[in-house]
């Protein structure tokens, strides 16, 4: 084989207390894709972030083409032509979506910027990955689904040798997920060599070459994607024999009996919300998993917003258990038991300087407090039994929350959702960057919350996981209802149609309009 | 099977995390060793009386800033609300005859603590409701209150000939000021509110992310507006301790520039500007510790310069040692 | 230090001009014989810094600045203030202004500067704006107003600074007739009473003003020069800190001092304020009346003659800044007669136990 | 196949959000017609040449303030740094006689203005490298500033008799003061430096997300000391001006609150402290406001406490008229 363009050996790192990497070594070959796949907190993202610079190692060394480098900062990397898209969407949200393409690599005639050609490259640039944003709006403005495309189509315009994608398609559509891996294809054609992470196993299989599994900051296996199972990556990414797992799951849940007798608990209806969300309603029914299917910024998370309170409404009511609720505030929502999983897990969700435990405990706050003082017990003791129920890996519960890998941060969320033992509960991509395991736990955790009689609204950009879970689906677009599928009608051709449909209508009355 | 191992600390690591988390404890400590082996006369029962006469009005608007620099804003009116308070106090406490009211120095002194808790609400409903941000919501009042203070007192200093007051400034219990016990208490009340309260839980929670806490369902404007009363009643405490330590009120500079002292303690008791984190025990230090340095270089008779220079120094010294590692993010 | 300053820097102010007589403030009418004994209202027109005459020129005309007559009936005049008006000093000056343009029946535009020079030029700039055919303006520093200076000039506006001399302008050539006086004397004649007082021997502590002012340089540099000259060498000075003109910084200052220099057994305030926090401190220590600690101030308000009635005080050095007759009758002789004085130093009562209670009873300290 | 379309904004939306964006243009419309109507000899040319001789310090300051705003900092020492570059001035430009070195008042300018660059560059380095945050570094040389600054003056104000500084103050070009040219020069100059270079680019950036500019590979140590090192510039030439303005140079009180002028400047104008944007002509904008508000008030003769509450409630009002919307999180 070649001399591998980029080259680990024995990389180890540990953070205060936690060993995060020990000992892994991997190489990049140029025009090969090489996957990292691992458990959340297997250290996959640290070993990212090694190679670029962002820590310095404890031990090892990174090659660079045979050289030794030691990347002092995540610039140097860039320079040396290592094109990084981080996990979560690392840009500037006020700048302008254009500004953002060209972070750290602008364009400039005569010491000036080049807006133009900034505005022109980038619009262009996007268009290749199917995205039409009006690139002077600020990033900030967009959905995260449109942000991490941004953050795609900048590291890999960025004419690097090695392109390193984190989990890249967490954010995004079936559709962006194909162009990606076009994209992809594209690169390991050029000779680029491409890192690719992801928990989501298909793609691995649809697009990488090598496939490393990391475990508990170790290195567990590198070989041939083509040699691998399916089955045998889980295995040994969850560091078990093959033969225990069932896979399970995959199949949509249980027929569970219909719940048309039953009176809804939510019934959210009329919902309008200017230039946002039109008559967009939605029933829920003890028991009930109701999906929404749209595309990137269709308003799914505007819908569970508004739902929620969190989102000021024009019109429409929303009645909880046969009560109108008036006041559009999460606070009076919470006190109805109804609780949401908010999508942006870190903007919205965690407090990140908080530890687990007062992260669980914030929302069931007045339930936990007597008199005005929060008793300690009875926050431990529910800690205790929502980490231990929802398997959250952690120190214990007074690690800081920020400290704690995606996954088990997204489970953290649930728990204290849970334990506000809701009627209602509005999960808006409850999946999203969690591991295989996590993702069964999660998902199988659902199916038993609306065994138990709660109504859930689920939200996926993974049309499978909406498909399989849900008795009914909403779909949207642009903020409008374009119908509803229940039972067995509910594929997700019936829901792509739907969509088309729509958009094809909508061209012909643009074209009616334009012709006149 | 966990990768969060526990791993021992070397003895390195563990001591410079110490000196990060507690260094201003340790600046505090060197400056009382300093003083012991340099300065005259220090090893007295005197200097703590005089470090607890003058230390706790300074505590007490750290404590209130302290809280609000916990919901990740900043109170700029501490100051001006201590002389709109003690404003207040001249008004209702001095006799009709010159302009007052005449009342009882105990109904006074309750007038000039609800002024101040309602230049408090005031400061929160415009942060929390009207959403303005809290350095220019009270900057606002920094620059209209004193103004509204001299208006109350009618221009100038207002001499105070009250009994109590020489209680307040002399009375003791087994030596210490009540001044001193009072502010004490405060701090553990304080601390008791951040640390085992749901008003406290809330606050960090809102100083850790807003959004979250909103989403969360968590009374974010009652809790805001709440921590802002709370600063203004501090501050107004603060103020009336000030004026029976002057036997007047001069609203022009009674709590000139208390705002800066008290971030300076805060900030150098090792709480972040960004919010979500509270250190009661610091700020207390912090204060103590600013105070000390003061007295230190006046006694040595240090030119205003210099003393300036080594105080900003300090300061700096103080928030760099305790800067967030690199690692968090 | 920083943020917003001095207290009352001050000069005083009954006082009749060199050359001319004109009336004087209210204060100085019928000042009582005890008082005038004590080195009061006599003219110090010696003390008048020498060349002053030959600088600024004896008489100032304001038709030799194109200054036209003024019908004080009808139109307006300003009167600008430095400081706040939180303090004696400052009340009574501003109130002597007002009330001798209430009783001549003039209009009167007042603005305050709030220690702050840029202020104070725009402050009289926009009454210049507003009409005003003259202004008599209470500088907040001796220099820094060139710029209200240039525009009043070229607008050919009348212009009579009182309390802090200008310095750095032409008289009667920038300015009109100003009235002033001595920092460095008053300076001067608090060493002398801080000598008599203590017989010469003393642990002396200075409570200086705002640091960066002239007025704090003046009164530390005549006390310090006359100490030497008397040379009192038995005053010792052991202690010079700033406490910002106010009572609150006085007060902590001196508790600070008494802690480090238990021995201390004399201060000297440069200005009324300050002493008073000094006696707070003492009082708190029970190390109050002069028996245990000398105290002479500067300004000769109400609370610190007081005090030398209360046995506190040794004695008081007075800066009146009731300029308000002394500077309309001059500003009438510079537009409307045969001139003003150049410069006007005014003399400066003097209290100790002879005269602090009929200073206060007739109203004299203010 | 587009994702995002555009929606036609409804007339409603427009207004509102057209008064959010330029709130502080309309404000200064009203106040010119209140004074228009109200003020008497409001209409002339005077009247502006007074606002042009005021303004322009204020201005300059706020320039760099708004670039260090827009990194999400702030600077608190703008002030002081004007005390100290007119400090230098001084030393440097008179007679060795009187202490100082005779040098060309070309040459004490150039040294001023670098003793601001290093001041500045101090900061800087205080907050990137050593990662304090900004507002604890640069309240470090707020307090011990003009302690330095009086050093080198020797204490108090010195009078400088320089021929060149009649032209600074009276010099004019088709009846525009010169350095009313100068100040909005500089603001071109940011202007362009902000919006259409690579060092506003990435400062922008690094106030939008510091941590995203670290590993988008952004240098985001040497923008960031930059940027300081430029406040600290414009600081100096304004401290230069106003020496010239005041023949003298007066440490105690040169460049004194004007941090906080700047602060209200540069946030009136409709820059969020939090980083991100920087609104040049806005900040102008907010300046020139600011300083009309002043003199309307003086005008208008009103008393000093109304004037500051007046003052108080318009730069809330313009916050809250500008305060982001509740989409944008
Ligand atoms: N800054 C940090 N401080 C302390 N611990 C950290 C830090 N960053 C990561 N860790 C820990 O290091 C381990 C590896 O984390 P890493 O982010 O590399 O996981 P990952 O494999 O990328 O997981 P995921 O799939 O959830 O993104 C985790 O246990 C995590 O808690
Ligand atoms: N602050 C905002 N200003 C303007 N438009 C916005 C704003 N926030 C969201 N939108 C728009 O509202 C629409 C609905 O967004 P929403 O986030 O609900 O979509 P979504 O279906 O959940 O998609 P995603 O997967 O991107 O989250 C999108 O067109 C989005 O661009
Ligand atoms: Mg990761
Ligand atoms: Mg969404």
């Amino acid at each position: 084989m070649t001399t591998p363009v980029l080259a680990v050996t024995s990389a180890s790192k540990r953070f205060a207390g936690v060993r995060a990497l020990e000992d892994v070594s991997i190489e990049l070959h140029a025009g090969s894709v090489h996957a990292l796949v691992g458990e959340n907190g297997a250290g996959k993202s640290t070993l990212i972030k090694l190679i670029t610079g962002v820590y310095p190692l404890d031990g090892g060394q990174v090659r660079l083409r045979g050289e030794d480098v030691a990347f002092a900062s995540p610039r140097s990397a860039q320079q040396a032509g290592i094109a990084t898209i981080y996990q979560e969407v690392h840009l500037a949200p006020q700048l302008s979506v254009a500004r953002n393409f060209f972070l750290g690599r602008e364009p400039t005639r005569f010491g000036a910027l080049n807006l133009k050609k900034m505005n022109a490259e980038s619009a262009e640039a996007l268009r290749r990955y199917g995205i039409a944003a009006d690139v002077k709006r600020p990033l900030g403005e967009l959905g995260l689904g449109i942000q991490q495309m941004v953050a795609i189509a900048r590291a890999i315009e960025a004419d690097a040798s090695v392109v390193i994608m984190d989990e890249p398609t967490s954010s995004l559509e079936p559709r962006e997920v194909d162009r990606l891996l076009e994209v992809v294809a594209l690169l390991k054609e050029q000779g680029v060599a491409v890192v690719y992470v992801s928990h989501k196993l298909d793609e691995i299989f649809r697009a990488c070459d090598t496939v490393t599994v990391l475990r508990d900051g170790r290195l567990v296996s590198t070989g041939p994607t083509a040699e691998l199972t399916r089955r045998q990556l889980i295995a040994r990414m969850l560091g078990r024999d093959a033969a225990e797992l069932d896979e399970g799951n995959r199949t949509r849940l249980s027929a569970r009996a219909t719940q048309d007798d039953k009176e809804p608990v939510l019934k959210a209806e009329h919902l309008t919300r200017r230039l946002i969300l039109e008559d967009v309603s939605v029933v829920v029914r003890p028991g009930e998993v109701v999906g929404l299917a749209g595309l990137l910024g269709s308003g799914r998370s505007e819908t569970a917003k508004a739902i929620f309170g969190a989102l000021p409404l024009d019109s429409g009511t929303v009645e909880v258990g046969g009560a109108k609720l008036n006041r559009q505030t999460p606070a009076s929502r919470i006190r109805h038991r109804v609780a949401m999983l908010p999508e942006d897990r870190k903007a919205e969700g965690l407090v990140p300087g908080m530890s687990i435990r007062d992260n669980i405990g914030l929302a069931a706050l007045p339930q936990l407090t007597k008199a005005g003082l929060v008793s300690r017990k009875r926050v431990d003791d529910i800690v205790k039994t929502f980490m231990d129920r929802l398997r959250i890996k952690a120190a214990g519960p007074h690690q800081r929350v920020s400290e704690l890998s995606g996954g088990n941060q997204q489970k953290v969320l649930l728990a204290r959702l849970l334990c506000l033992n809701p009627r209602v509960l509005l999960l808006d991509e409850p999946t999203r960057g969690i591991d295989v395991g996590a993702k069964a736990e999660v998902q199988a955790l659902i199916a038993e919350l609306a065994e138990k009689g709660m109504a859930v609204v689920l939200i996926s950009s993974e049309l499978e996981e909406v498909v399989e879970g849900s008795d009914t689906v909403v779909v949207l677009r642009d903020g409008a209802q374009l119908g509803r599928l229940v039972g067995d009608d509910i594929t997700e051709d019936a829901i792509m149609d739907l969509i088309a449909d729509a958009a094809s209508e909508q061209v012909e009355a643009e074209e009616a309009v334009s012709e006149k | 099977m966990t990768v969060l191992e526990k791993v021992k600390f070397n003895d390195r690591t563990a001591v410079s995390t110490w000196i990060r988390e507690h260094g201003v404890y340790l600046a505090l400590l060197i400056l009382v060793v300093y003083n012991v082996i340099a300065t005259t006369n220090f090893v007295t029962v005197d200097t703590l009386q005089l470090l607890f006469s003058q230390l706790p009005p300074v505590i007490i608007v750290s404590l209130g800033m302290a809280m609000v620099i916990g919901t990740g804003g900043v109170d700029l009116s501490v100051g001006t609300t201590m002389a709109i308070a003690s404003a207040v106090l001249a008004k209702v406490v001095i006799a009709p005859s010159q302009g007052g009211f005449g009342a009882p120095i105990a109904v006074a002194i309750i007038v000039a603590v609800l002024a101040g808790v309602i230049v408090g609400v005031f400061n929160g409903v415009v942060v929390a409701v009207a959403r303005v941000q809290p350095i220019v919501a009270t900057l606002g009042v920094l620059v209209a209150g004193r103004g509204i203070a001299l208006v109350i007192t009618g221009g100038a200093l207002v001499e105070l000939f009250v009994p109590f007051f020489a209680q307040v400034r002399l009375g003791k219990f087994l030596g210490i000021p009540y001044v001193m016990i009072v502010a004490a208490l405060l701090a553990v009340i304080v601390s008791f509110l951040v640390r085992r309260t749901a008003f406290g839980y809330r606050l960090l929670a809102i100083g850790g992310n807003r959004r979250a806490s909103v989403l969360a369902g968590l009374p974010v404007k009652r809790t805001l507006i709440t921590v802002y009363a709370l600063s203004g009643m501090l501050a107004a405490v603060a103020g009336v301790i000030a004026t029976a330590r002057l036997r007047a009120s001069d609203p022009s500079y009674i709590g000139l520039l208390y705002e800066l002292s008290a971030i300076t303690a805060v900030v150098v008791g090792g709480t972040a500007l960004n919010g979500g984190r509270v250190r009661v025990l610091g700020t207390v230090t912090g204060a103590i510790l600013i105070q000390l340095l003061e007295t230190t270089l006046v006694s040595h008779n240090a030119p205003d310069s210099v003393a300036r220079m080594v105080e900003a120094l300090i300061i700096i010294a103080a928030v760099y040692i305790q800067r967030p590692t690199r690692r968090s993010k | 230090s920083t943020g917003t300053t001095t207290g009352s820097g001050s000069n005083g102010g009954d006082s009749s001009p060199a050359p001319v007589s004109t009336t004087l403030g209210a204060a100085t009418n019928g000042v009582p014989a005890a008082i005038t004994a004590a080195g009061g209202t006599e003219l110090l027109t010696t003390a008048k810094p020498a060349g002053v005459e030959a600088q600024y020129g004896p008489v100032c005309k304001g038709s030799d600045l194109g200054i036209g007559k003024i019908d004080f009936k009808k139109d307006t005049i300003g009167w600008a203030q430095s400081e706040k008006e939180a303090n004696p000093f400052r009340i009574a000056s501003t109130k002597s202004q007002v009330d001798t343009a209430k009783s001549k029946g003039w209009k009167l535009l007042t603005t305050n500067a709030q220690s702050n020079v840029q202020q104070e030029n725009s402050d009289i700039k926009g009454m210049i704006d507003k009409g005003a055919k003259a202004i008599i303006f209470s500088p907040i520093n001796s220099t820094g107003l060139g710029d209200a200076i240039a525009y009043a000039k070229s607008k050919h506006v009348a212009m009579v600074p009182v309390d802090r001399n200008i310095t750095g302008v032409q008289g009667c050539k920038d300015v009109g007739p100003q009235l002033g006086s001595d920092f460095v004397e008053q300076g001067r004649r608090a060493a002398d009473a801080m000598i008599k007082a203590t017989g010469g021997t003393a642990n002396l502590a200075i409570l200086l003003g705002a640091p960066g002012v002239n007025v704090t340089d003046d009164r530390t540099a005549g006390f310090l020069d006359e100490l030497k000259q008397k040379s009192a060498g038995g005053i010792k000075v052991i202690f010079q800190q700033t406490g910002n003109f106010t009572r609150e910084d006085g007060k902590s200052v001196t508790e600070t001092l008494l802690r480090a220099h238990p021995d201390v057994n004399a201060i000297y305030a440069e200005n009324d304020e300050m002493g008073l926090g000094a006696l707070a401190a003492l009082d708190d220590a029970g190390k109050s009346g002069t028996a245990k600690v000398h105290i002479v101030s500067i300004d000769g308000t109400k609370g610190a003659v007081q005090a030398i009635v209360d046995g506190n005080f040794d004695a008081v050095i007075e800066s009146n800044p009731a300029f308000g007759p002394a500077a309309q009758t001059a500003l009438e002789a510079y537009v409307n007669g045969d001139g003003a004085p150049a410069v006007t130093i005014t003399t400066d009562n003097q209290y100790d136990k002879s005269n602090a209670q009929q200073a206060i009873t007739s109203g004299t300290a203010y």
